[in-house]
């Protein structure tokens, strides 16, 4: 196996220049560029690692959708020529560089002396699988071993997104202004290539999406990872200007992004009401289950993430 | 050094299920008012939280009644695989706090926040914003597992964020960008450690790992990233940078929130990770690394708030030097022959931070009274207002008194049980420190209240009337700040034997006491405070002045050196570098 | 030389690149790509732990693998509230920078009186 | 088999690494956004080869979500380069 | 067979790769934008369809075989209209934006 070691190597030190370039990039739209690359190449380290849903949901999430968002905003930051930032003077950054490497290595000795073999619930994992009747493990870590982390996540997401709301102007939120905005959309200026992408690319995502989806109960995939399939062909219809952004004070849009939560605290509400647990699943209809929550926590994702990663864009649109 | 694990749990216990609807019921609150949107919402909101109030009630009576922990594992799941749910007597206690400041700002904030028709921006967040910090602060208190806790830490800052720049200025703006900042940048260093100790012992369940849990390069560095992460999301000195403009800025509902609360929940998993977590592993070096910055913090803070000009910054900055106090009781802990986890010191550390919780959420609201009423919080202006707010300035002024100790309020008792477990571990040092804290304290509550109650030059007019249902809160939680050392605590935190009894806070000597601590803070207000040209006008103020004259040269020099040296402290880079200087003086103070 | 013991020196190398960036960057945004760094690295670490408890037949122990899943959505929610905070603070202010003059110390008058 | 297919992949990496180095320093921004194509062209034929290579054939939705999400990220450099061209250009035609 | 399919494999894996060294040649050597584009986009297309060529026999069956033909596809696709784009940017802002 030396060679795939040679190629881990390689890959691991494309990495970190990679890595080093963001944070040392002279601009930053250049270091965010960079950054979007790191996280594309980051994808085929998860490969590496075996871990073929981390791979999904960081090429998607980690890249893709942070990448428009860094993006949006680095072009936002730009229109009004930045003042000069003082760069920090030579002395913090040698102290900062030495306090980081002192850091890092102590970080790479515990690495080098994690305990052999290592402890690992893969075994426990396996022997519980037929509770779920799901074959894919991070699937069933996800919706059945530890639900209660993925719903609480969910709340943050909402949570960041009621945070985002807070901060647009007053007059967003006022249910009159929205309908207004909704008005007659501006005329295309946009390239004819985008659009024409924008039309032909999102029925090819929705089926991957889709895919990934159903995917996810047995290989690889899973609510996340279609849900930020979804957004991101959303996005890229918001840009190309085929649709329009919905004002934030219509109803089926918050539906959408608390049925995924909702859906998962009823039916985990139901296990507790059922006398066996909170998220728990009777056995016969836990895949059912399981599939309905993902189903719903697809759509509140891929609302979620647009209207998150889309915010800068609509920014940029005023 | 001996100790004893916790007691390994495999089932549920019977009232497990009121945990879960203590988180369910705010979540679920969050997600309704987000559909209903705008007056609803708000409808929502306070339809919850007596609901709320009530389960915390039911999880102190049902500890009371079991007398062990609750237990709860979700989904039917046992740790390792699953996660657990566990209430013992620190979670409950820090429920039922929260559950009452939460309601308390509630009613308070209806005020401020009233929904009017329609959608509108600040109302409808604050109220979701408001059940989601409880949510996650019950998920904080709950939580058995450390990425759990992780995700919750994370909503709590996502909650607390946005409620710092509600108003939209850009002033608020840019502290709330800085405390999401630094705060990720704490998470983040949390994580690095949770990742260590899942590789090193193959779970994350408090309890497991304090069975599996050895001295060894991987515990070290975890035990220092997360201890340094949290720090940096409790603003404990010097990593406080945030915490001033943030709990200054937001409306004064949301700075109650932020002080009272929302640096409790790190605070708490601190004390989770060292208490339970690694009892076995604390050697003396890192907790008295702990109380030697929480000492810092304490004169920092303390000097710093007598020297403001407005009062909600004083009270931000007494914020910092109360979580300093809170980190005094490390030592007291971890020094002794007993299990940590049982010891008084635990106990008054606990107390104090809920004396201090329900003391600052009504400081804030009744310093949020008086901006609204005056249109400034200038404390050299101040004077009249004990005359026209007579309510507000009754709340601050009881709830100043029981930050200072005055029993029976649960800080005396906690400095009680500090104090008697400084003297049992012979760590003189800290007796010093916890008797100048009452000091420094009763310093910025006597400069304020003197301000307050001077008479005005003429008659103060306000701009809007106060609402009576808000200063009637904030006087009610100052009240129970003030009593909560008769609350009985032996049911669900240990308190040792020779702890000052109900009866005995309520003699007269107890309260003579409190002399001392208030005479010199007498004199601090009158060696560091902002007077104006007050001193100089009350009758004997010229004699006062040729007397302490060069005295007050001195120690506002010194003033200015402390202040000068926060704030280059408050800098990015230097509060950064902090906390990578602090992972590393923890990574070695934990070795020795 | 494993695999993990390749991608665990990897991430050791990029927190601390993270940790750098974090602090030296003057930029906000700067300051936010650091962020993102600094917690991909943390979950390389549980990447890596992962991989080294393959058995089961499984390539990696699923429970890290998935606590990965949940940390980058976390994050990247903390991204998108940073970066609107920081918009929104370009668009109020005209610029984004956390230097100090507007908050606290601007209160503090240097008679001392 | 196995072996030639990482040394394949190996060798591909090295290229696109090379061409990455070569397209970010620039000095035209258009330069830059090639990066997402070309880690999205290269980043595939790695993965395409790690799938066979390690015998897991769920790694091809990898290259597949790759290959969506490259376009994608390349859309959104050439949109936001030039997002704030136009920005500066009708702000001078106001 | 089986034989014959692995040799098929190497020759056009190898043939890939080169593609991709050529592309890389092209990125490092061509003077300008426009030409470093076109290295990128025809070149390493190319060089991707002759991998999944080559692959194609080892990706289990006729699903497999779909979604490699696939991805190439779609690689196909945005390289064309990335390519458009970047193009039409560079014309609209001179070589030098």
């Amino acid at each position: 196996m030396t060679v795939a070691l040679a190629f881990e190597i390689g890959l691991a030190a494309l990495l970190l220049a990679i890595a080093a370039w963001t944070i040392t990039a002279r601009d930053a739209f250049t270091a965010v560029v960079v950054f979007v690359i790191y996280g594309l190449l980051l994808a085929i380290a998860w490969v590496d690692l075996s871990a073929v849903d981390i791979a999904l949901t960081e090429a998607t999430i980690g890249s893709g959708l942070t990448g428009v968002l860094l993006l949006g905003a680095a072009a936002r930051l730009r229109t009004i020529a930045a003042p000069a930032v003082e760069r920090p003077s030579k002395s913090l950054r040698v102290g900062a560089a030495l306090l980081s490497a002192i850091v890092a290595v102590a970080l790479a000795g515990v690495v080098l002396f994690l305990p052999d073999p290592a402890p690992t619930l893969a075994p426990a994992a396996a022997a519980n699988a037929v509770a779920t009747g799901l074959d894919n493990p991070i699937t069933n870590v996800l919706m059945a071993f530890r639900a209660m982390d993925t719903m609480l996540e969910k709340v943050v997401l909402l949570l960041a997104l009621i945070g985002v709301w807070s901060l647009v102007p007053d007059r967003l939120w006022d249910e009159r202004v929205s309908v207004e905005r909704n008005g007659p959309r501006r005329p295309t200026d946009r390239d004819d290539m985008l659009v024409f992408l924008a039309r032909l690319l999102p029925p090819v995502g929705i089926v991957v999406g889709l895919y990934i989806l159903l995917a996810g109960a047995n290989n690889p995939g899973g609510a996340f990872q279609a849900g930020t399939i979804l957004a991101a062909m959303w996005l890229l219809v918001l840009m190309a200007g085929l649709a329009d952004p919905p004002p934030l004070s219509r109803r089926w849009l918050r539906l959408v992004l608390v049925a995924g939560p909702a859906v998962f605290l009823i039916v985990g509400l139901g296990g507790l009401w059922l006398g066996s647990a909170f998220l728990a699943y009777p056995v016969a209809f836990a895949k059912p289950l399981i599939l309905v929550i993902e189903c719903a926590m697809t759509l509140t994702i891929a609302a979620t993430l647009g209207l998150l990663a889309g915010a800068p864009e609509r920014g940029a649109e005023r | 050094m001996p100790y004893s694990a916790p007691v390994l749990d495999t089932a549920a216990t019977t009232d497990g299920f009121l945990l879960v609807l203590s988180l369910v019921v705010p979540i679920a609150g969050v997600l309704l008012a987000f559909v209903a949107g705008g007056r609803r919402g708000e409808r929502i909101a306070f339809a919850t939280m007596p609901l709320g109030f009530a389960i915390a009630i039911a999880i102190l009576f049902a500890l009371r009644r079991t007398g062990g922990p609750l237990v709860y594992l979700l989904g039917g799941w046992a740790p390792p695989l699953g996660v657990a749910l566990r209430a013992d007597g620190l979670s409950a206690v820090m429920m039922m706090t929260t559950a009452a400041v939460i309601c308390a700002v509630g009613v308070y904030a209806y005020a401020d926040f009233r929904t009017p028709a329609g959608q509108t921006r600040a109302p409808s967040a604050f109220w979701m914003l408001l059940l989601a910090v409880w949510s996650a602060l019950n998920t904080v208190f709950l939580g058995g597992d450390l990425f759990t806790l992780y995700v919750a830490l994370e909503l709590l800052t996502f909650a607390a964020v946005p409620l710092v720049c509600l108003d939209g200025r850009a002033e608020t703006l840019q502290a709330a960008l800085r405390y999401l900042l630094f705060a990720l940048f704490g998470s983040a260093l949390y994580l690095v450690g949770t990742a260590l100790l899942y590789g090193a012992y193959g779970t994350l369940d408090m309890v497991l790992l304090s069975h599996r849990i050895r001295v060894e390069p991987a515990t070290l560095v975890a035990a220092a990233l997360m201890t340094v992460g949290l720090l940096a999301k409790t603003a404990l000195f010097p990593l406080h940078l945030w915490l001033p403009p943030a709990h200054a800025g937001a409306p004064a509902a949301a700075s109650a929130v932020l002080s009272a609360l929302v640096v409790k929940g790190s605070f708490f998993i601190v004390v989770r990770l060292w208490f339970d977590v690694m009892p076995g592993l604390v050697i003396r070096g890192g907790a008295q690394l702990l109380a030697v910055l929480g000492a810092a913090a304490i004169v920092f803070g303390s000097v710093i708030a007598l020297r403001q000009q407005r009062l909600k910054l004083l009270i931000a900055y007494s914020t910092l030097a109360q979580i300093g106090y809170l980190f005094l009781m490390f030592p007291l802990a971890f020094g002794g022959g007993a299990p940590p986890l049982q010891s008084g010191a635990l106990t008054g550390g606990l107390v104090q931070t809920i004396s201090h919780a329900t003391a600052k959420a009504a400081m804030f609201m009744a310093a949020g009274s008086i901006y609204a009423a005056l249109g400034h919080d200038r404390i050299t202006r101040l004077n009249g207002v004990g005359r026209a707010l007579p309510m507000s300035v009754l709340a601050f002024g009881l709830s100043g008194v029981a930050l200072i100790g005055l029993p029976p309020s649960g800080v005396y008792l906690a400095k009680s049980l500090l104090l008697q477990a400084a003297a049992e571990t012979e760590q003189w040092w800290w007796t010093v420190v916890i008797q100048a804290g009452a000091f420094f304290t009763s310093g910025y509550v006597v400069l304020v209240l003197v301000q307050a109650l001077a008479p005005a030059d003429e008659p103060v007019t306000l701009r809007v009337p106060v609402s009576r249902v808000g200063e009637t809160t904030a006087l009610a939680l100052a009240i129970c700040s003030l009593l909560l050392g008769l609350f009985p605590w032996g049911a669900y935190l240990s308190v040792p034997a020779g702890s000052p009894s109900p009866s005995d806070m309520l003699s007269l000597k107890a309260a003579l006491s409190m002399l001392w601590p208030i005479v010199g803070g007498g004199v601090l207000a009158v060696l560091l405070g902002r007077w104006g040209d007050r001193l100089a006008r009350i009758h004997f103020g010229t004699v006062l002045i040729a007397i302490v004259g060069p005295a007050r040269h001195a120690a506002l020099a010194l003033g200015r050196t402390i202040e000068g040296i926060d704030s280059t402290l408050r800098q990015w880079p230097a509060a950064a570098l902090a906390v990578l200087v602090l992972a590393i003086l923890f990574g070695a103070a934990l070795l020795t | 030389m494993s695999t993990a013991t390749v991608f665990g020196l990897c991430a050791a190398a990029v927190v601390g690149l993270g940790l750098y960036g974090l602090i030296a960057s003057p930029q906000p945004l700067r300051k936010v790509l650091a962020f993102n760094l600094l917690g991909g690295g943390a979950f390389l670490f549980f990447g890596v732990v992962a991989r080294r408890g393959a058995a089961a037949g499984f390539g990696g122990d699923p429970i890290p693998q998935a606590l990965v899943i949940t940390g980058i959505v976390v994050a990247f929610s903390a991204t998108a509230l940073a970066i609107a905070l920081l918009l929104r603070l370009f668009e109020v202010a005209g610029s984004a920078t956390l230097s100090t003059d507007a908050s606290g110390s601007a209160d503090t008058d240097p008679t001392g009186a | 088999m196995a072996n030639f297919l990482f040394a394949s992949a190996t060798f591909v990496l090295a290229m696109v690494a090379l061409g990455l180095f070569r397209i970010l320093y620039g000095p035209a921004e258009a330069d830059r956004m090639m990066a997402a194509q070309l880690v999205g062209t290269g980043g595939v034929a790695v993965l395409l080869l790690l799938s066979v290579a390690t015998a897991t054939p769920s790694t091809i939705d990898v290259a597949l979500m790759l290959a969506l999400l490259a376009a994608f990220a390349s859309i959104a450099f050439v949109r936001s380069a030039s997002g704030a061209a136009t920005e500066d250009h009708e702000a001078a035609t106001r | 067979m089986n034989r014959a399919l692995d040799i098929l494999t190497v020759v056009a894996v190898s043939a890939g790769a080169f593609f991709f060294m050529a592309g890389t040649i092209g990125l490092l050597r061509f003077p300008d934008t426009l030409t470093r584009l076109h290295a990128l986009t025809k070149v390493d297309n190319l060089g991707l369809g002759l991998i999944v060529l080559g692959l194609s026999p080892h990706a289990g069956g006729s699903l497999g075989v779909l979604k490699l033909v696939s991805v190439w596809l779609l690689v196909q696709l945005s390289g064309a209209i990335v390519a458009q784009l970047i193009a039409g940017k560079v014309r609209q802002s001179g070589p030098h934006a």
